[in-house]
């Protein structure tokens, strides 16, 4: 982990408020687990005063370069969609456990299931388990059409299913519906996304390997501060924790009470 | 002798600066970052009897050019701040200023009679001014009569110099440290956070589990500048200020209010590198101001026959 | 009946939006910018028994998403008000809610007495909570006792209801709210400014020429919404909220707060605008929330069965 | 008096600190009097609150431009020092009484005395009282060399002498010891700097005509929060003011307290 400077090389509007940009510096170096974050100083003064923690959605080793793809939606995440390319960014990272690929082999298959702002982390995620020869399939999960993205992205990979909550475009209804609908085969699942549809793949799926990709409210983003814990499952006591910063964002389902 | 080093009760500092407490940890994920022993002193998170798990979440949020908590004195307890927390931090030539935490005076007595005698720890700091606690915490540090009683308790028992860390959610704050002088304190920290609230117009409700939490970052600086320059004239042992600290400016302005030294604690979460960056700067900003050691800043806005020792020109 | 009028004791408001104390003057200035009758209603500068010149300057500093001042209540003083100003604001179809202020009891009593006799008078804010004058202001503001007993002897004189401004610089402002309603207020005002200091570093000395002076302005808000989140729970009075707001977002916030109106002060400064910018705005942002009628919104983040009119999809 | 938008045109750095700023837009329609301020709102955000004051040093009313000259010391002007040609101002003005040219005519002689940043506004005026045909003497003070800035320009107009404090430009010392030496003749002067100056020219020609240009902390700038109120001279009981902003800033000598 390092603070460091990055260039933005390109800022894209992919979809309904939905920005990509593209980071060049050493900090790529460091970067490896998909589902790691960095977190991010949008302004220098006080318009914002804490960094934002935003996942790393494509690592790019040979060119020293990553991509971020977020939500613009408060106030830092909208200033941060104002940026242009040139423009250089103070960046705290990579932060966090990521997802742990290795222990697939190839020939696995491995489920994907993301939900809005939680789908792309799971992209980097794909392509190294596709490296792998792991398979995958993949549920996205978004409000409307105008939210979509991504999904040629993870097409490339394997079989990619969308619903929507509106029923605009792929299945009417939630991630569930699908799953419930094309019962894919998988040993492993892989989650990102909002808490309701995490609680909910964890009850389905008790018996799998499943991971889930948390998101909490941050300070430090390093361990310090103790604003992100979250108690463990089976602790009649309350005493213990985990921390999303550092012991998360990803945890293995029934370690943490989401 | 280095410009920036100062004594204080227990405390021999090699500068002034230091990480405040509960934005620091026990210092683990900081001595990731560089070398713990640029630091004055650390305040380690403020520590209770038992261990606590503190409020649920989220537990902060950001305000206009400040944050709120509401941790809640999460913390692993006594015991193994003894046992697992002063000795790694043992391994840095760094004094530690522990915060003693509590929700009955005989919490305070208990925990500051033992920390207090960690071979690292060389001064407890008394946290009579949490917001984020239903019992104790700040009830002590609003009332004169309570807060003397506290800080003689634990002054009794403690085997280092004792400070005693002010809330700024008072109406008169001198006549507070007026009364924990009197008890005997050796020194005063101030401020803890202002009570405040953000309210999230998308759920209607606050937007901290707890409700309200404690606001901290430089939007509070000049109501703690206020209170130093206040507290400073009116009592004779030391002030560590903080509240706001972001720069090698800011701690000046601290010092000429009257602070013998500051804590940084939002900052740290802003730039991890923020105190060896202040440390490394304030000669520097202290000398373009005409000004040899620190010794010569503190109280400069007050006293009397202070020579200004620049003159724009 | 329009989606923003509310009615509180003594006045009928068009919207809930005015200008606070202190920051509008008599309004002769922003009348030459935009026409006055937009506004709910117009908080007019201090009026004290005899003219005031106020304090030395510099009286104004920038700090952090803040500002400080130390004007000193200047002010024409109550005759002059009455022949000169009141009459030029009669000239709008807006209701006047005079400040009052003074040193001793009966320099409140004074002033209220014959201030609210002025036919576009419809309601007074007692300020005792002025922290910008060596006696009487904010003394008044922080003893619950004193608090009562001048709220009781502006109210006997008083031919309008009788609004009382708070303190923020109180361990507990529920008491003095309590001891205010007690005594008869018709509504509460909140806050007025925190007591703060800037050291300019140059020549060492307190920006202000008075020293201290009161912050006010976006770095507050969080303080200003725990008071009132806290007190509209305790009295059941109405409550003028204020302190930062810049934007209809920020109405809202002090609404669901426990608010019933709000007053915009610091903001005038920024931008000359702002009132009649956010009495534009806030009918739309209200409806994106789903809200029909402000009447919804106030009390929103603490009432037990207010239902969630948003819910992100 | 508005508020609008500006266009930044320009932005030069002229002497040490020193900046200057062309701005395009209606608000030029409302501006002639010399002496005049404009109220900038430097950033949108909470860097810098409240707006910064700083005096109209040109007029170019065909072009609907105007030029600001400013030092860049503080957050705020240090801020607007970073501005790029292209971007937009939130400027209020024109704001304040300027300096009285109608008083003057054509053979009329005026001496114009400007200290450090004082001397920007002083540019228009004098431009505007050749334009009647008063003919100008010129005195600017400066700290040192690499401050020195708009001589030629005043040279244009009229004879024009410096003084810079320690000496390593014109004359050593202050404007007063260039006054003494060329004892120009002149009906009125004009003045803006620092207060010891303008304290030193009104103690200097007590029976000539003189206006003073003065400085002093703002809130609004418009006259409604009493933040930069000064005393009237002759007035025993103390309670009669002028407000710089709206009164002012230029006074007659002799009127308000320095
Ligand atoms: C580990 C992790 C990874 C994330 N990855 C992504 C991502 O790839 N893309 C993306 O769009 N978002 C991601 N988020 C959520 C993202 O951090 C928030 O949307 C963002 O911080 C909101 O900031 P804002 O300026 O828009 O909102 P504001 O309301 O201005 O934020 C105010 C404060 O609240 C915090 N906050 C607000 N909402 C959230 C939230 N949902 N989660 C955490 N903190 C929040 C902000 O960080 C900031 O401190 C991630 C969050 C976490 C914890
Ligand atoms: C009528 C008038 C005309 C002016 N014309 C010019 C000009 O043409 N060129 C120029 O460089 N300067 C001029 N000034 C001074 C200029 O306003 C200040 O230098 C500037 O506001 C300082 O802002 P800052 O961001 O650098 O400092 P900061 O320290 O960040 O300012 C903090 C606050 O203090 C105020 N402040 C600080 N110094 C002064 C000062 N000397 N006078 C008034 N307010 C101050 C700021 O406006 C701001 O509100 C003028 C001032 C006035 C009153
Ligand atoms: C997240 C957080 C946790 C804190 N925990 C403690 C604590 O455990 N004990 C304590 O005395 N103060 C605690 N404080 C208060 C700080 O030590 C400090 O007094 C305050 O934040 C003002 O300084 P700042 O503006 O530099 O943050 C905490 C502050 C923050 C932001
Ligand atoms: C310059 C200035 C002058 C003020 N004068 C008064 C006053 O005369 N009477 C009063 O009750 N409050 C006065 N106030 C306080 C405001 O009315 C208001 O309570 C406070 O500024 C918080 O609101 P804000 O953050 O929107 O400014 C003044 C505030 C400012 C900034
Ligand atoms: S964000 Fe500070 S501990 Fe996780
Ligand atoms: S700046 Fe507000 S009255 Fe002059």
């Amino acid at each position: 982990m390092k603070k460091a400077w990055m260039t933005i090389i390109s800022q894209t509007n992919i979809a309904r408020n939905i920005y990509e940009m593209t980071l060049e510096g050493e900090l790529v170096d460091l970067m490896s687990s998909p589902g790691q974050f960095v977190h991010i100083r949008v302004t220098e003064g006080f318009d914002t005063l804490l960094r934002r923690p935003i996942s790393i959605s494509c690592i790019d080793k040979e060119n020293r370069q990553c991509k971020i793809t977020y939500r613009a939606e408060g106030k830092g995440t909208m200033l941060l969609a104002l940026k242009q390319p040139g423009e250089k960014l103070d960046v705290l990272g990579p932060l966090g456990n990521g997802f742990t690929v290795d222990e697939l082999q190839r020939g696995d298959h491995a489920l994907i299931v993301g939900g809005g702002i939680g789908v792309p982390p799971l992209l980097e995620l794909t392509k190294q388990l596709n490296r792998r020869g792991v398979s995958t399939t993949h549920v996205l999960g978004f409000q409307s059409k105008e939210d979509v993205f991504y999904k040629n992205e993870f097409a490339y990979f394997g079989d990619t299913y969308v619903a929507t909550v509106d029923g605009t475009y792929g299945t009417e209804g939630f991630v569930t519906n699908v799953l419930e609908e094309i019962q894919p085969p998988f040993t492993t699942l892989f989650a990102c996304g909002p808490t309701p549809m995490l609680g909910a793949l964890e009850n389905l799926y008790p018996d799998k390997n499943v991971y889930l990709s948390l998101e909490e409210r941050m300070g430090c983003g390093i361990g310090a501060c103790f604003a992100c814990v979250c108690h463990l499952q089976n602790d009649p006591e309350g005493y213990s924790y985990k921390k999303v910063c550092t012991d998360g964002p990803v945890f293995r389902a029934g370690e943490v009470v989401l | 002798m280095s410009c920036l080093s100062i004594k204080l009760p227990g405390l021999d500092l090699k500068n002034p600066i230091m990480p405040a407490s509960g934005c620091f940890g026990f210092g683990r994920e900081y001595a990731k970052l560089y070398d713990l022993n640029v630091l004055g002193a650390i305040m380690i998170k403020a520590t209770t009897a038992e261990p606590r798990f503190g409020n649920p979440t989220p537990r902060v949020a950001e305000t206009n050019a400040g944050m709120l908590n509401a941790i809640g004195l999460q913390n692993p307890g006594l015991e193994k701040v003894l046992s697992e927390e002063l000795p790694f931090l043992a391994n840095y030539n760094v004094p530690i200023i522990a915060n003693v935490a509590g929700s009955l005076i005989e919490d305070y007595v208990k925990v500051a009679k033992e920390i207090s005698a960690a071979p690292n720890v060389h001064a407890l700091e008394l946290n009579i001014s949490c917001p984020n606690v239903k019992t104790g915490g700040i009830a002590f540090g609003t009332d004169p009569a309570v807060a003397f009683e506290v800080t003689k308790a634990v002054k009794e028992v403690s085997e280092v110099p004792v400070y005693v860390k002010l809330s700024p959610n008072v109406a008169n704050i001198s006549e507070i440290a007026v009364a924990i002088e009197q008890a005997g304190a050796d020194g005063l920290t101030m401020i803890n956070t202002l009570l405040g609230m953000r309210i999230d117009l998308k759920t209607g409700r606050p937007v901290l589990a707890n409700g309200t939490g404690g606001l901290s970052g430089p939007a509070i600086k000049p109501v703690a500048i206020r209170m130093i320059h206040e507290v400073s004239q009116k009592v004779s042992i030391p002030i560590i200020g903080m509240g706001g600290v972001q720069s090698a400016e800011d701690v000046l302005e601290y010092l000429f209010a009257g602070a013998s030294a500051v804590a940084v604690g939002t900052a740290n979460f802003v730039d991890p590198f923020i105190c060896p960056t202040i440390i490394e700067e304030l000669p520097y900003k202290m000398h373009e101001l005409g000004f040899e050691h620190i010794s010569e800043c503190i109280g400069r806005s007050w006293k009397q026959h202070a020579k200004i020792a620049y003159s724009r020109t």
